[in-house]
């Protein structure tokens, strides 16, 4: 009542976050492997407010045949969002940003997967965010890598993402929607943890060299925790409660 | 595709032989819906939602309640809109891109029935004759694919619109500007339930409610939409094969009883 | 004249409706078939103030090959209005609604025709509106029947549209634009009179199961009248005005 | 595909054969289009409307007549739009969808020869400088196709509003709303009559109006739209073949020549 | 400052145009071959303020191969204008009059090729306009003429562009762009200028039978003077600066 | 197409041979980028424009300034909008149509470097507060490819918006009008000049500014903009394989080495 978008104080004196986390905290997250019948992989989370399906099909015939390549299989990945899932309701038609973020999606999931044992298929990754919130882009990828792995895709490693950024002049793990809009920056990392590389790394927003080292092994941290999160989803699909 | 073509060859061979002893491939009887599982709020970043599953399909529906310019001639009521989306994930045959023939009927089917049933009186939308009304859009979006969407979206979306907290917006004549009154909701202005019933003729036999196998193998279909007076205020024929005027009598009365039962389950599902 | 819509009396304690009609009467139907050059069959309706072209080609090859089905041929369908054929300009691309009754249309045809006879083809029928009134899909399809007669496609029996509705709570046949408007239900139905099957039925409006029993069958009377009209309309086509 | 080419083949051989001793595949002078028929008032529900036909070329034409906001910078002048559709039933070879450049082409020389002739005065069209003004928009659907579609879509087009009645509307300065006036019509405000004449060059003769046949194999087309007082506002080149410059004088004269005995047949169909 | 457009002096009474031109007289023309590194064949054109780019392709094959032609090859042209080529900035999807204008491009070109000598393949034709001035078709094809040159494709002849136009009730040569807005009549022309056939002729405006043959003659006259300068261009490419 | 397969198989083979000795297939050191010039003002009627060449890649860019309305909730600054084209004359794998993935992750990269960096204080293009505001579009069409589009592109932006003249627009408030000041401009309100630098990472090499061939064979891709204070504002990676984190570290460092020199020629060019 009255109180108004910018008078949201995003770090406290005792280093507490508008939504009561500290510094380093992610929030809630939830992976579930194996919710769709129809996929042939799927897996459905919540992290922070974000709520996101991703549904797997393939390796399959690829239409038409002449975008199949011979050498390897090739993966296709949409990321699309529900016309109820933001404040203002959006045009389900996909936005520049949608095809963009589709992309990266794309480049960040196919270093691990094995696609050279499937040539002329295709694996296709359907994304749908139900409820956006901040770093949709990093949750949609823990889910569509954990749909891939659901569907038997063979992987060399997962992939597993979470954002970093710079709030009130400090690093700050997992930025959420306040945080993205009244922040001085939002970097979202997607990781191999096993492989050791970064295979997502957007930035938007003014990091000094020293900011932008700590943002990046931050957000590493949070990639890591988030693997703990991947694997529990996958032992609770394939060895039920036994694996808790 | 050779060995999924002799699978559905017999599947459908097995439905129709089963179909003449009165039986269904999944045990149902000819005039029982399947099971419906109906959660709502599932969606609090929207106005009003609900996961609807029946039998295996399931459809995940929100509504958006935003001021708008209503449409010229109808500056007395607000604005209703309903669409219907099958995800690309829902089903392997499903592809992204613009909506074809068969999903743009399902999205104004669904949308008439509960527009036709007076479901919402559009009339308490109004927040400035001609200038300014409430639009509801009720955006279903199928998740997974096992035949009668109609029936699953209709559900799907009169459960959301039964959940929804109507904001209060304030209509300024000064400058003709809209404001939200944060923290004030009302229920929506309901006057009916209205659901859908939609049955499948295969041969001639009619069915409630066909699965995906079913539906894949059907000759016709009819959805039909009852009120809570038991009235009938929308119909829409399908598919390759008429109905006699008998069957078309039959359905109607399928729809009325089926149709009684799923509005309790709607009705408790919406809190109502 | 400071009459407003509204005020129009829908039916008087005469039971004449608004445009004089008696409440089994339909509106002026007059049908011609082969009006086309170019088109294998065509048909030229005048249904109350409804002016509807229908045209027809086929059975011809199915472009692109993909869409052909080997075990029998292809109807395809379209709907589609002039600008100039309603009040206010209608766009000229089509619109969900036109694509909705393309569709109905589509599948109100298909039970009358032989297309097992005809493998790997398509039979196309073009539906021009010209000028629009209450009733235009039944209208359409009554054009679109008898034009495919015309083009000697096998037909196993005619199809005949007519609607019946709910004005001022009394069932009566075929609906105009004002008792569209301001009416309580339509109902469109299309009828196979020899088959005795109904191949298109659509309401919009509540009834009761007793209205609802009565209107489909005023509707199908409507049908018998129409159906006599598409037959005098392809005998005065191949036999000429000795037919009359 | 292959008899059908055959045939082609033949007719254009013989139509080749034919035009070097002056003669046409239907008996037509060179210099001579086919018969035009046109009647008005066919879309009692459009302002304005005609069906045309030009040997066997159909085309019905209707004109809406609408309030409209005027193009920026042209604020004292009305909208005068003018399109053409080739219907799928019109031929075989035509399909749905959007628009092809043979079709822009033709909507758009059609319309550049009525609007650079000034047939419709359009200062006389509004209703409010800079704010609003009358909208004349003019669709022409062929129907039947025989060749020639310049032609007869500028005939229909022009017959359509020679016949049209044009509504009067009212500005209302306080809120910028505009208003029919009910029952009051006036003729639009008419200058001239222009009139197209095409001509087609196979090898090194000119024809005027091609049919279909002839359309096929000719090599170069020119479109010429003359006004009443028989001078040359719009020309259009088509073709893969050029034009001497005398062939481009020897057309003007036909065009002339032509139009002046098609510009009667309007005017009695226009009804002026 | 307070100079309204219609108050510009078309032709003064010296017979000197608004930017201080002769009746006969041509804007300032330059063209250079072989401007773009990718492209088989290009030219870059200045006509007055027009700014042009044109690049060709081809002979190539074509895709989709249904497309393609057996007897001869097919030319395909696209005319298109920069967002900023124009006062207010144009929406880079292509306009109904950019179709228009490549298709008239097109066949002002086709009788100049030997395309019979390239059956099944393509030969493209891209058109960019940066900078736009009355006469830009006419500028735009001079260049494509040269590009194709440029690229090998064998010709009959060039093709020379060049409007002519009624100013102030006068016939002048190759109209600026406020002749064309202010003025009472546009021809642009294109001509084989050995082969003596004209290629394109359009006219927007009104002109009495003798002043369109005038027209007609004025534009051959400037296409003349424009092929000195496409020849130039193409000595200077090939035989460098020796050819001037 | 085979034999092209086989050259770019070996030109390939060389390329990675020679970054096994630390050498470049045209001889430059791995974090030098290509000669870059710069003209502006190529485009007199835009209100800011440059021809950039960077190696043989080539980018005309034009900025047209216009009074817009402001976005909602964006209603304190004006808008800045920034688009990439690749013409289909710069490259025979281009096509015309909408753009591909590729160049819209294209030009929303380059736009985001520039916005985020802060280059245009969008708070001064304001006219009159959430009514009126400045626009400023930039767009870029790339007329001949050879690698590294985003380079290329952002710095055609950078100095044509340096090089921009901001015409003065006076917004009436009594009716909402916006009018240009006739011959009164002014530069636009530039706060840093940002300066983006791809680098391609090809096996475990990092290379800066890869030339066409470098692009087909490379692994990965980074996009790092720095601002003139030397801090990091965008990044963008792209590409089928991934990063080490100390990789992110290196990367950033040549970006700003590279940046700063890069930075100075678009200063002189910009004339600033």
């Amino acid at each position: 009542m009255g109180v108004k978008k910018t008078d949201i104080v995003l770090l406290d004196e005792n280093g507490i976050r508008c939504d009561g986390r500290k510094i380093n905290e992610p929030r809630r997250i939830m992976i579930k492997a194996g919710v769709l019948k129809n996929a042939n992989g799927s897996a459905y989370i919540e992290f922070g407010e974000n709520k996101i399906l991703a549904g797997v099909f393939g390796p399959r015939d690829v239409h038409p045949k002449h975008l199949a390549n011979t050498d390897r299989g090739i993966l296709r990945c949409r990321y699309h969002m529900q016309p109820f899932s933001v404040g203002e309701r959006k045009n389900p038609a996909p936005s520049r940003r949608e095809i963009e973020i589709s992309k990266v999606i794309k480049e960040a999931l196919e270093p691990a997967l094995m696609l050279e044992n499937f040539p002329r298929t295709v694996v296709d990754v359907f994304i749908e965010i139900l409820q956006a919130d901040g770093g949709s882009r990093c949750a949609a990828l823990d889910a569509a890598a954990v749909a891939l792995a659901d569907a038997g895709i063979p992987m060399r490693d997962m992939v597993s993402a979470c954002a970093a950024g710079k709030v009130a002049d400090t690093i700050v793990l997992d930025i959420n929607n306040e945080e993205d809009q009244e922040g001085q920056a939002d970097m979202p990392v997607a990781y191999m943890p096993n492989l050791g590389k970064v295979t997502l790394i957007q930035l938007d927003g003014v990091l000094t060299p020293q900011e932008y080292e700590k943002c990046v092994n931050t957000a590493l941290e949070g990639c890591k925790l988030v693997y703990e999160v991947q694997k529990k989803a996958l032992q609770e699909k394939f060895f039920g409660d036994d694996a808790k | 595709m050779t060995s999924s073509t002799i699978i559905d060859d017999l599947k459908k061979k097995k439905i129709l032989a089963l179909l003449k002893e009165g039986q269904r491939i999944d045990g149902r009887a000819l005039d029982e819906p399947r099971q419906l599982t109906i959660d709502t709020g599932v969606i609090p970043k929207a106005e009003g939602s609900a996961r609807v599953r029946l039998g295996d399909t399931e459809v995940v529906c929100g509504v958006k309640v935003q001021p708008d310019k209503p449409f010229p001639d109808l500056g007395d009521r607000g604005i209703f809109i309903c669409t219907a989306e099958i995800l690309p994930l829902a089903d392997p045959s499903a592809e992204p891109g613009p909506p074809g023939e068969e999903v743009i009927e399902l999205a104004r089917v669904v949308d008439r029935g509960i527009r036709e049933s007076g479901m919402v009186d559009l009339k308490q939308l109004v927040l400035e004759k001609d200038k300014s009304v409430v639009g509801i859009f009720i955006d279903n979006s199928v998740t997974d694919y096992d035949g009668n969407l109609f029936d699953a979206c209709s559900y799907a979306s009169v459960a959301s619109v039964l959940s929804c907290k109507l904001p209060k917006f304030k209509y300024d004549s000064s400058n003709g500007s809209v404001s939200k009154v944060e923290g004030e909701f009302s229920a929506p202005p309901i006057t009916t339930i209205p659901v859908s019933v939609t049955m499948g003729k295969i041969g001639d036999t009619i069915i409630v409610d066909p699965n995906a196998d079913e539906w894949s193998c059907m000759d016709g279909r009819i959805t039909i939409t009852t009120n809570a007076a038991g009235n009938i205020c929308a119909v829409q024929k399908g598919g390759h094969d008429g109905f006699t005027p008998e069957q078309l009598v039959q359905c109607s009365k399928i729809s009325i009883a089926t149709g009684a039962k799923i509005r309790d389950i709607l009705k408790q599902a919406g809190g109502s």
